[in-house]
């Protein structure tokens, strides 16, 4: 058997084009150091580009490789692709921003680059040990990235305990793979689910592990009580940089969880099935409840990111239900998707708000946005509206459909708190669109092209998308996992 | 009792012993050395268990290599002594606490609910010789290995970033 | 094209040129006002040419379009639109106070014209949306929808306390809503589709479940109505509204939870409509109780008139669940009743709000003297309100106490005559608030020196209130074309909602 | 010819919209014939009707259109001629011509009083408005519509009482004009509640609301339902025609101006009732029980109204009372099944107390006009504020001596006086004896009361008689009082002819109107009463002693200026009660509205603002979510118990972190919590599964 | 002749105290020597495990995670740097600007 066949090359592909085109932007950057602001983000959008070429002539396959380490199969390329989408919209909303933070250094972008593949890797990833490395591949750069705008103490503070408590989250999934390993004699997904088909000696091992690797990936998702890091993080990086970590480690942490706990850990559900279940209790009303709390926007956000990991969570949770093992994944990569636009709608809203040393992102900073600045307020409204879950938005659509899995799984009682946590969320959300539009004031605001464009063609999208929800609904429950 | 056993007692005494030590340190350094001291307890184990490739990583990878940069850091930062007020915080007796409770919930489901029933026999004289091991993470872990590459590359990267005097106070 | 063209399309989505007229227009207040007055105007034309379409010996869904909008991953969700008895008379209510509304603006919005028009177009897509959408899911969008730019027009354009009221209005009504989402959801998950019709024909949802069901959808419903005691949002709404905010809240949001009620919760849930129905009618009559005693106690108009609509939104429940002919078509008919009666007293109160900026009954008084007109039609609306015979609200009022003193009657659905007594006590109570208020406005002397100069009603405000008043009379006097265009649908729908009590054990 | 019936409602309508758009343009005199016409119309149409009638007695319906139809539930727009309605139309259109006529010159006066010449169009569209609500009333097919013409009287009583909405009635600015015509409303409303819950009952035991369809079913109907309509309709009754415990608010209703009082508060719309309980004599009849309670109300009624009104000082508050007492004698007859007598008191009542109240209208504009003229121009020689002294025209203390004043008045007044005292041959006489008759022989407790009303009713006729005419001049006015012209007198004597003349059309013998109803009413329902010499005797005897009573108190030593009562000196206490009404509106006052306004003020402030709005709202919901909210952010504030524990210097540190929430920035509390999810979820794991 | 089970518990008690290491120290860097500690009491676990199959890839995974630990140590120890730049402290408390 040959060790590297042109199969696995077809299923790495575009993780290998992304990785080459980073060190390709590494060399770039280092040797031209002047033109890196304007050359770097061309580049980077090249790159993404690229990339989703070749995820896209990825279509329709469904294969194993490297021995069954790696799996391409409608799940991951739609994560990957989704990740692209995310990239792109980094870049769109970094390319004005970094300039006038003075922080436009190539490096950055290849950061962002390498960030991206180690997300695309655990999308992928069907080896728990894979697993592992592809999360480290991914918060590494992150972590750099959070620390980026050095030497901001908040931005370093930000790096330093998203490394801290990142590494200490992976030291628990690591345990985790290793009592899983010592379970069942494997961290192949393949393996593991052959073996526990076989028997187990001590299946409780295997629970274990898959509780300490939802530590890890809990983590990652920001689910309570693994979110500590959440607010501080979000609010202290760059906020560039916790636009694409909002979405894209959200987004690589949940499809690592949705394959593990589909692929590997069905059998174990019914003890799984009530950790998660608190978990996502915990997370939405906590999620929810501090951000009420907030007066600084971003983290607002940052809370309202967990909020809706929590949401998302919720048709995680109904994973061991066989009625609606596919609509969980389907409805899940759908919400990913509705909360990726209007995140990165929002966050280049605050963007265009934010002032030097971390001003100008208060709530009392956008009191008289509706009357100066029409399109970005009614824009974030918009976004504001679709994370509430008011239609028409595709947030709307994207609890629609989630509730069912949840309903469909049985759990009536998650369901309501899943509404009650929405109704609480709009209490948040609303109090930002009455600052912006019933309140007075002169809000400071940056006009740069690429993050109104940025903000506006995520509004757009936002309402739009959700019309013609069918057929993006459609290609989410198309996009199944590869099951052993 | 075999030999087996005493050696194992022994050997985890001075593990445990050197990580408590590592943690009630009051000189960063002192902590680094225990530290050191447990990877190469450790190490010791990976022996016995017959992974000699892994223990030779362990002593220099670990031991060695990032031990060394620890040491460094804290000389270069003259950071030996964060001045540790010792109050009557919650953070501690709670943190220790759950770390009993941790332990109890551990040795329950070691010795209350599932013993393994397997036994660790002196190893078999091929097994997981550096060449077995090294033809296995070329082939089999072709993927991870590569991973592990870029990985590497990109801390280096961000070691570069991190550490870089900003462009801004050289010009 | 040709799917773009169905009338009920039409006049839904015609708004919606509008407000992308409004986009892309220079900020201009009079333009904002002419463009937003002609789509509306547009818009109620169309809906008389889907009334002149609509034939009324036709007990059935009419116009419909239908056609599959999300049909995958087991997901039956249809656009379907409709019309019937049910609805028409609402769709052109909402059609015909949006012009008024808009007109009533004219002076009073000032800051913010564009905007305002195109929040207000939205929500006139919204609520016609409501009343004619036939798929469970396209009815909650709408449902939901109108809440974002009432909650804008509260909120930007309201009184000193808007932000309070907006966000409670919003927060209010979603809290229901969220319920019925999920209602909606076991419905389309366990009955495999969300189209009305079919839900109402396929039936057979166990007892307790249909009992779970309409509370979640009443939860919904009886927020938005309100019915008693979910109603405090109401008056916060209301004072804090701009007077075509309040027109329209009163006039066609409300509407939106009886018309719920009428649509979804009786014929989905028939048995347990039937068993909840003395628990409906209970609070329904509490609340023509309270409202009117509340209200007359009220120092400012806007409230009072709000309380009022607590008052006579139970009347209209208490026609819903009396579940026969006379109760169920006088309900839908007080539904338009109030919507006239009730939107004329708020652009009766902002007529002189407009004059005086204040809303306190106090600083009226011995108004008739100095604008008489405006006295009379405020007495005609006053007396619509209070119910006086020949005029419209009489019609619709006394339907229903007929209605559910029939269902009070042996085989009825309340069971005892002692909602429709209270309930008729009511008619005393109505009349001693809206003297009250009467009195307190324009009888008696002129005290206050600022009332002394007022002017009488422009041609504008003729032009605007008219209509209503034309209404009134019409109603009041011959309400058959109205009951006629109910009246089959309503027919079978009791038969239908018979049988399948009957069918049930 | 039966045909022409609706434009009895429509020439009215006609007229006021007419008068309601040009009114202010045409003048007064315009104005003034535009209603007079509409009105004159409406009875040259009744006439037809009635003239039709003699030809076809049978009657018919005329149907304009549909009105109400949900399923059995069909009311048209009919109208119902039958010598019932006829004679009620024929009395509403002929009085209320009159009325009309007379008020075109009253109120030339009474805008100009009251410094409003505008409203004089205004008045008129509310008479025309009037008559026309009140031909619906008595012509409507239905209860229903009835119920239209109703209300529609009771809206017209409103707005005619409170006709001079910014005065009060002695004519000073106030809010008591108003508050009269809110009470008049509101009482009427709860008369209506009654009505309607009759209606209701009705249609569902009959299956319709027509006439034709209920009246002739009433026997097959069980006994309760029909005691149940009946007793609800008597609370209509009530209502509308001022009986007990509803009446309080007809006293009050004399704010309006006097022709108003007299027309709808006398003459006809309060007997609405009367009208109300006639029509369903079927219903009636078939429980003898809810005929009692109906005689007995309106029995006690008649006297309980005279006693009040032999204590009023006010010229129109006895009229008041007395047509209280009067409306009692024909509730009491309806009552008792004398369907015929009750109307024919109806009709005949109508005449002379039309002629009473018009009389004192006289009286009242002799005194405003000695009190301050008006120039040829219309204008007043000066402000009422200038007078120093203020002068009540209505009340009695300050007249006296008027006869020669005002001798066309004075020759009126008295007839129409000794026709109400009930002295042959005036029309008076015979209806109210009739009814004592039937009272005789079907109720004797009634008969009772009603005698003894009756008595009272000569009594205080006989005092304000001789208050208002006889003696001397008790004030200024009194002395230069001139006589009304004659637009208000010619009224006054068409109505003194048919107050002599009236009773012909029941006499005893030809009980002409008896064979007139029983077309409508039936053959057993309208019997006829025979004559009864004892009665008429002995109620003759009684009125002529009241009369002498009367006389020996107040003729014989007539009142001086400033003196009291003379009666107070006799009965005391009792005339302290009959003055002051009984107390029965401080009695309601104090038992129902002051406790309902308390119970709105508490409703509204208390619990709806400050409990359901506030308090369940704000603090409970918001509050505890923010609370929540906080408590969550900061359970176990690390920072602050450190803090604490390491003495005040720390404390500030501590506090300032402690400000802060469960977010305590520390990264360490970070893992502790991510650590104790852990520990947590291995330990429900381990010990679970 | 070691049961498994040892291993196991000896490992897990070096993880606990890894982690209790995390909780109660305030140095920055023993901090991440504390984190050191519990992915190498993972590494035993990995080991004695692949010894227990008698299977290579056990040890394969201690491999890489040697190398991420080293990866993880180098940008960890680059942002103490950096912080100690700024702040002239490693004490992880006084990093604690971000909050609420």
């Amino acid at each position: 058997m040959p060790t590297f066949t042109s199969l696995d090359l077809q299923a790495l592909l575009p993780q290998i084009v992304l990785v080459a085109w980073a060190c390709m932007l590494l060399l770039v950057v280092v040797f031209n150091k002047d033109s890196s602001p304007v050359l770097a983000p061309f580049l980077t959008l090249l790159g993404l580009l690229a990339t989703a070429f070749f995820v896209v002539l990825q279509i329709g396959l469904e294969v194993e490789a490297f021995g069954g380490m790696l799996v391409v199969d409608g799940f991951s390329i739609f994560i990957n692709l989704l990740l692209i989408l995310g990239g792109l919209l980094t870049v769109g909303l970094s390319y004005d921003y970094l300039q006038r933070m003075d922080l436009a250094r190539g490096e950055y972008y290849a950061l962002m680059l390498f960030s991206i593949s180690g997300m695309m890797l655990m999308a992928t990833a069907s080896d728990l040990i894979v697993v592992f490395l592809a999360l480290e591949l991914l918060s590494i750069p992150l972590y750099v990235l959070a620390a980026f705008a050095r030497p901001d103490i908040r931005s370093e503070e930000a790096g330093m305990k998203y490394f801290l408590l990142g590494a200490f989250a992976s030291g628990f999934l690591l345990y985790g793979v290793a009592l899983v390993y010592g379970a069942t004699g494997s961290t192949a997904f393949n393996e593991i689910v052959a073996s526990i088909a076989v028997g187990l000696e001590q299946p409780l091992y295997l629970v274990l592990g898959a509780g300490l690797i939802l530590v890890g990936l809990g983590f990652k998702v920001a689910a309570v009580p693994f979110h500590m890091w959440t607010p501080d993080v979000y609010q202290g990086a760059p906020t560039s940089v916790t636009a694409f970590m909002a979405l894209g480690a959200k987004a690589a942490g949940f499809a690592a969880l949705l394959r593990i706990f589909l692929v590997i850990f069905p059998s174990i559900s019914q003890q799984l099935t009530p950790v998660l279940l608190w978990i996502t209790i915990a997370t939405l009303i906590a999620g929810n409840l501090l951000a009420i709390a907030q007066n600084n926007v971003k983290r607002m956000l940052a809370y309202s990111s967990i909020s809706h990991a929590g949401f998302i969570l919720m048709a995680v949770v109904a994973y061991g239900s066989d009625a609606a093992r596919f609509d969980v994944v389907a409805s899940a990569l759908f919400y990913l998707l509705a909360f990726a636009f209007a995140s990165f709608g929002s966050w280049a809203v605050v963007m265009a708000l934010e002032q030097r040393e971390a001003r100008g992102l208060e709530f009392s900073d956008y009191a008289g946005l509706g009357r100066t600045h029409r399109g970005l307020a009614i824009a974030m409204a918009i976004f504001m509206l679709s994370f509430t879950g008011v239609p028409p938005t595709l947030g709307f659509a994207g609890k629609f459909f989630l509730f069912r899995s949840v309903l469909e799984g049985g759990f009536v009682g998650l369901a309501i708190v899943g509404m009650l946590a929405s109704l609480i969320s709009a209490y948040y959300y609303l109090r930002l669109v009455v600052v912006m539009f019933m309140q007075d004031g002169e809000p400071l605001v940056h006009r740069e092209r690429w993050l109104a464009l940025t903000a506006s063609g995520s509004a757009v999208a936002t309402v739009l998308l959700f019309v013609f929800s069918e057929p993006l609904f459609g290609w989410a429950a198309q996009a199944v996992l590869k099951l052993f | 009792m075999t030999v087996d056993l005493i050696l194992f007692f022994g050997l985890a005494a001075v593990a445990v012993s050197a990580a408590i030590a590592m943690l009630l340190s009051r000189n960063a350094v002192y902590s680094a050395l225990f530290l050191i001291l447990n990877f190469a307890t450790v190490a010791v184990f990976f022996l016995l268990l017959g992974a000699p490739f892994i223990a030779m990583a362990q002593v220099t990878v670990y031991a060695g290599a990032i031990m060394v940069l620890f040491l460094f850091v804290i000389m270069l930062l003259g950071a030996e002594q964060v001045q540790e007020r010792q109050k009557g915080g919650w953070q501690r007796p709670i943190a220790i606490l759950l770390a009993l409770v941790l332990i109890i919930e551990t040795g329950y489901l070691i010795f209350g609910r599932g013993a393994l029933s397997a036994v660790i026999e002196p190893a078999a004289s091929n097994y997981a010789s550096p060449q077995a091991i090294g033809e296995t993470l070329f082939t089999d872990f072709l993927l991870p290995f590569e991973v592990t590459s870029v990985l590497l590359l990109v801390a280096m990267v961000g070691v570069i970033v991190l550490t870089k005097e900003e462009r801004k106070k050289a010009d | 094209m040709d799917f773009i063209l169905q009338p009920l399309n039409l006049v839904t989505f015609f708004p919606l040129l509008g407000v992308l007229a409004l986009l892309f227009l220079k900020e201009r207040k009079d333009l904002a006002r002419w463009v937003a007055l002609g789509a509306s105007l547009i818009t109620f034309g169309i809906s008389l040419w889907v009334l002149s379409l609509f034939d009324s010996n036709n007990a059935e869904l009419q116009l419909v379009v239908n056609r599959d909008w999300i049909q995958v991953a087991g997901w039956n969700i249809k656009y379907a639109l409709g019309i019937d008895g049910l609805s028409v008379l609402l769709v052109l209510l909402t059609t015909f106070l949006a012009p008024v509304s808009i007109l009533s603006t004219w002076n009073a919005v000032e800051d913010r014209v564009r905007d305002f028009m195109l929040f207000f177009l939205l929500l006139e897509v919204g609520m016609i949306g409501v009343f004619l959408a036939q798929d469970l899911f396209l009815f909650y969008i709408f449902w939901e929808f109108t809440l974002v730019p009432m909650y804008f027009l509260i909120g930007i354009w309201g009184g000193s306390q808007r932000m309070y009221a907006a966000i409670k209005f919003f927060l209010y009504t979603m809290a229901g809503s969220i319920l019925m989402l999920l209602a909606i959801l076991w419905l389309g998950i366990n009955q495999g589709t969300f189209y009305v019709p079919d839900l109402v024909a396929l039936g057979g949802i166990p007892g307790d479940v249909q009992y779970w069901l309409f509370l979640a959808f009443a939860a919904a419903f009886a927020i938005k109505v309100p019915m008693w005691p979910l109603h405090s949002w109401l008056p916060d709404a209301h004072v804090q509204a701009p007077t075509a905010g309040s027109v329209i809240l009163a006039g066609v949001l409300l509407k939106m939870g009886t018309y719920g009620f009428l649509r979804f919760n009786l014929p989905m849930f028939p048995q347990a409509a039937v068993q909840l129905a003395p628990a409906m009618a209970t609070l329904a009559v509490i609340g023509i109780i309270y409202g009117a005693i509340v209200s007359f106690s009220q120092k400012d108009v806007k409230k009072l008139v709000a309380y009022s609509s607590i008052s006579h939104l139970g009347f209209v429940m208490l026609g819903l669940f009396a579940l026969n002919a006379q109760g169920i078509e006088g309900a839908i008919l007080q539904m338009v009743n109030h919507g006239i009666s009730t939107g004329a007293l708020f652009l009766i109160v902002g007529f002189i709000y407009e004059r005086r900026h204040t809303r306190d009954l106090e600083e009226f008084g011995g108004l008739w003297q100095v604008m008489p007109v405006y006295a009379a039609i405020t007495l005609i609306v006053s007396l619509s309100s209070m119910g006086l015979p020949g005029l419209n609200g009489f019609v619709g009022e006394f339907t229903i106490l007929l209605g559910a003193w029939g269902a009070g009657q042996a085989g009825g659905s309340l069971g005892s005559i002692w909602y429709t007594v209270i309930a008729a006590f009511g008619v005393i109570l109505a009349a001693v608030y809206i003297l009250y208020m009467f009195q307190a406005m324009f009888l008696g002397p002129v005290t206050k020196k600022a009332n002394e100069k007022l002017k009488d009603l422009s041609w504008r405000e003729l032009a605007i209130i008219i209509p209503l008043l034309v209404l009134i009379f019409w109603i009041g006097l011959y309400p058959k074309p109205f009951f006629d265009l109910i009246h089959p649908t309503v027919e079978q729908f009791l038969t239908i909602f018979q049988n399948s009590t009957a069918a049930l054990p | 010819m039966f045909n022409l019936v609706p434009w009895i409602v429509f020439l009215p309508v006609i007229g006021l919209l007419l008068n309601a758009a040009i009114g202010r343009r045409v003048g007064e005199r315009g104005a003034a014939l535009i209603a007079i016409a509409a009105s004159t119309g409406a009875f040259v149409v009744s006439v037809l009707q009635f003239l039709a009638l003699n030809a076809h007695p049978e009657g018919e319906v005329v149907s304009l259109g549909d009105w109400i139809n949900i399923g059995v539930l069909q009311v048209p727009w009919a109208f119902r001629v039958d010598t019932l309605s006829v004679t009620m139309m024929l009395v509403v259109s002929s009085v209320g011509t009159l009325i009309h006529i007379y008020a075109a010159g009253y109120m030339h006066y009474d805008v100009r009083y009251k410094e409003d010449t505008a409203s004089y169009a205004r008045f008129f569209v509310y008479l025309n408005l009037f008559i026309a609500a009140m031909m619906i009333l008595v012509s409507g097919d239905s209860y229903l519509m009835l119920f239209v013409g109703w209300e529609g009287v009771g809206l017209c009583s409103f707005l005619l009482i409170g006709f001079w909405y910014s005065r009060n009635p002695d004519g000073k600015f106030g809010t008591l004009n108003a508050q009269a015509a809110k009470k008049a409303f509101i009482a009427n409303r709860v008369g209506d509640f009654g009505f309607l819950l009759a209606m209701m009952m009705i249609f569902w035991a009959f299956g319709s609301l027509n006439f034709d369809a209920v009246l002739p079913q009433a026997e097959s109907v069980a006994p309760w339902i029909i005691l149940f309509i009946t007793l609800a309709m008597l609370l209509g009754v009530t209502g509308k025609s001022a009986q007990l415990p509803l009446y309080v608010w007809l006293p009050d209703a004399m704010a309006g101006p006097t022709p108003v009082s007299a027309l709808i508060h006398a003459a006809t719309m309060v007997t609405a009732g009367v009208y109300l309980v006639a029509r369903s004599a079927p219903l009636f009849v078939a429980v003898p029980a809810a005929q009692t309670t109906v005689a007995v109300v309106g029995g006690l009624t008649a006297l309980f109204a005279a006693t009040i009104a032999v204590g009023q000082s006010d010229i129109k508050k006895v009229l008041a009372y007395s047509t209280v007492s009067q409306l009692g004698f024909m509730v009491a007859a309806v009552g008792m099944g004398a369907f015929v007598a009750g109307m024919f008191h109806l009709v005949t009542h109508a005449f002379f107390k039309a002629l009473l109240f018009l009389g004192s209208g006289s009286v009242i504009l002799a005194l405003e006009r000695a009190h301050h003229p008006i120039d040829g121009n219309g204008a007043h020689h000066a402000k009422p504020e200038a007078h120093a002294a203020h002068f009540d025209p209505q009340d009695m203390r300050g007249m006296g001596g008027l006869r020669q004043q005002i001798p066309l008045t004075f020759w009126v007044y008295l007839v129409g006086a000794l026709a109400l005292a009930g002295l042959p041959p005036l029309a008076g006489f015979f209806s109210k004896d009739e009814i004592l008759t039937d009272a005789l022989l079907a109720n004797p407790f009634v008969y009772v009361l009603l005698t003894a009303a009756a008595f009272l009713t000569a009594f205080y006729m006989g005092r304000q008689v001789l208050l208002v005419f006889f003696g001397e001049a008790r004030s200024n006015p009194a002395k230069k009082a001139v006589e009304s012209p004659r637009v208000v007198t010619l009224p006054l004597v068409a109505l003194a002819v048919l107050s002599i003349f009236g009773g012909l059309i029941n006499l005893p013998g030809l009980h002409w109107f008896t064979d007139w109803l029983e077309h409508t009413l039936g053959h057993d329902l309208a019997h006829v009463t025979e004559f009864s010499l004892i009665v008429a005797l002995l109620s003759t005897l009684l009125a002529l002693g009241a009369i002498y009573l009367a006389w020996t108190l107040y003729g014989r030593q007539p009142l001086k200026a400033d003196q009291t009562d003379p009666l107070k000196a006799r009965l005391g206490a009792l005339f302290v009660g009959m003055e002051n009404k009984w107390w029965v509106d401080e009695l309601y006052a104090w038992l129902i509205i002051q406790p309902y306004q308390r119970l709105a003020a508490f409703l509204a402030n208390v619990v709806d603002w400050k409990f359901w709005h506030d308090w369940v709202h704000d603090s409970l919901i918001v509050n505890s979510f923010q609370w929540l909210a906080r408590f969550l952010a900061n359970p176990v504030d690390l920072g602050v118990i450190d803090g604490i524990a390491n003495g005040l210097a720390a404390t500030t540190t501590g506090l300032a972190r402690g400000l802060s929430f469960f977010q305590t920035g520390f990264v360490r509390n970070y893992a502790l919590v991510t650590f104790l999810g852990v520990v947590l979820m291995l330990g429900y794991l381990v010990f679970s599964s | 002749m070691v049961p498994v089970s040892y291993y196991f518990a000896l490992s897990a008690i070096l993880f606990t105290l890894g982690a209790l290491g995390v909780l109660i120290r305030r140095n920055a860097i023993i901090i991440f020597m504390s984190v050191e500690l519990m992915l190498n009491a993972a590494n035993l676990l990995f080991v004695a495990f692949a010894r227990s199959y008698e299977a290579l890839n056990g040890q394969i995974y201690v491999f890489f995670v040697i190398a991420v630990a080293a990866a993880e140590v180098a940008v960890g120890l680059a942002l103490i740097v950096a912080i100690f730049r700024s702040k002239q402290s490693i004490d992880i408390d006084e990093i604690s600007s971000l909050k609420g």
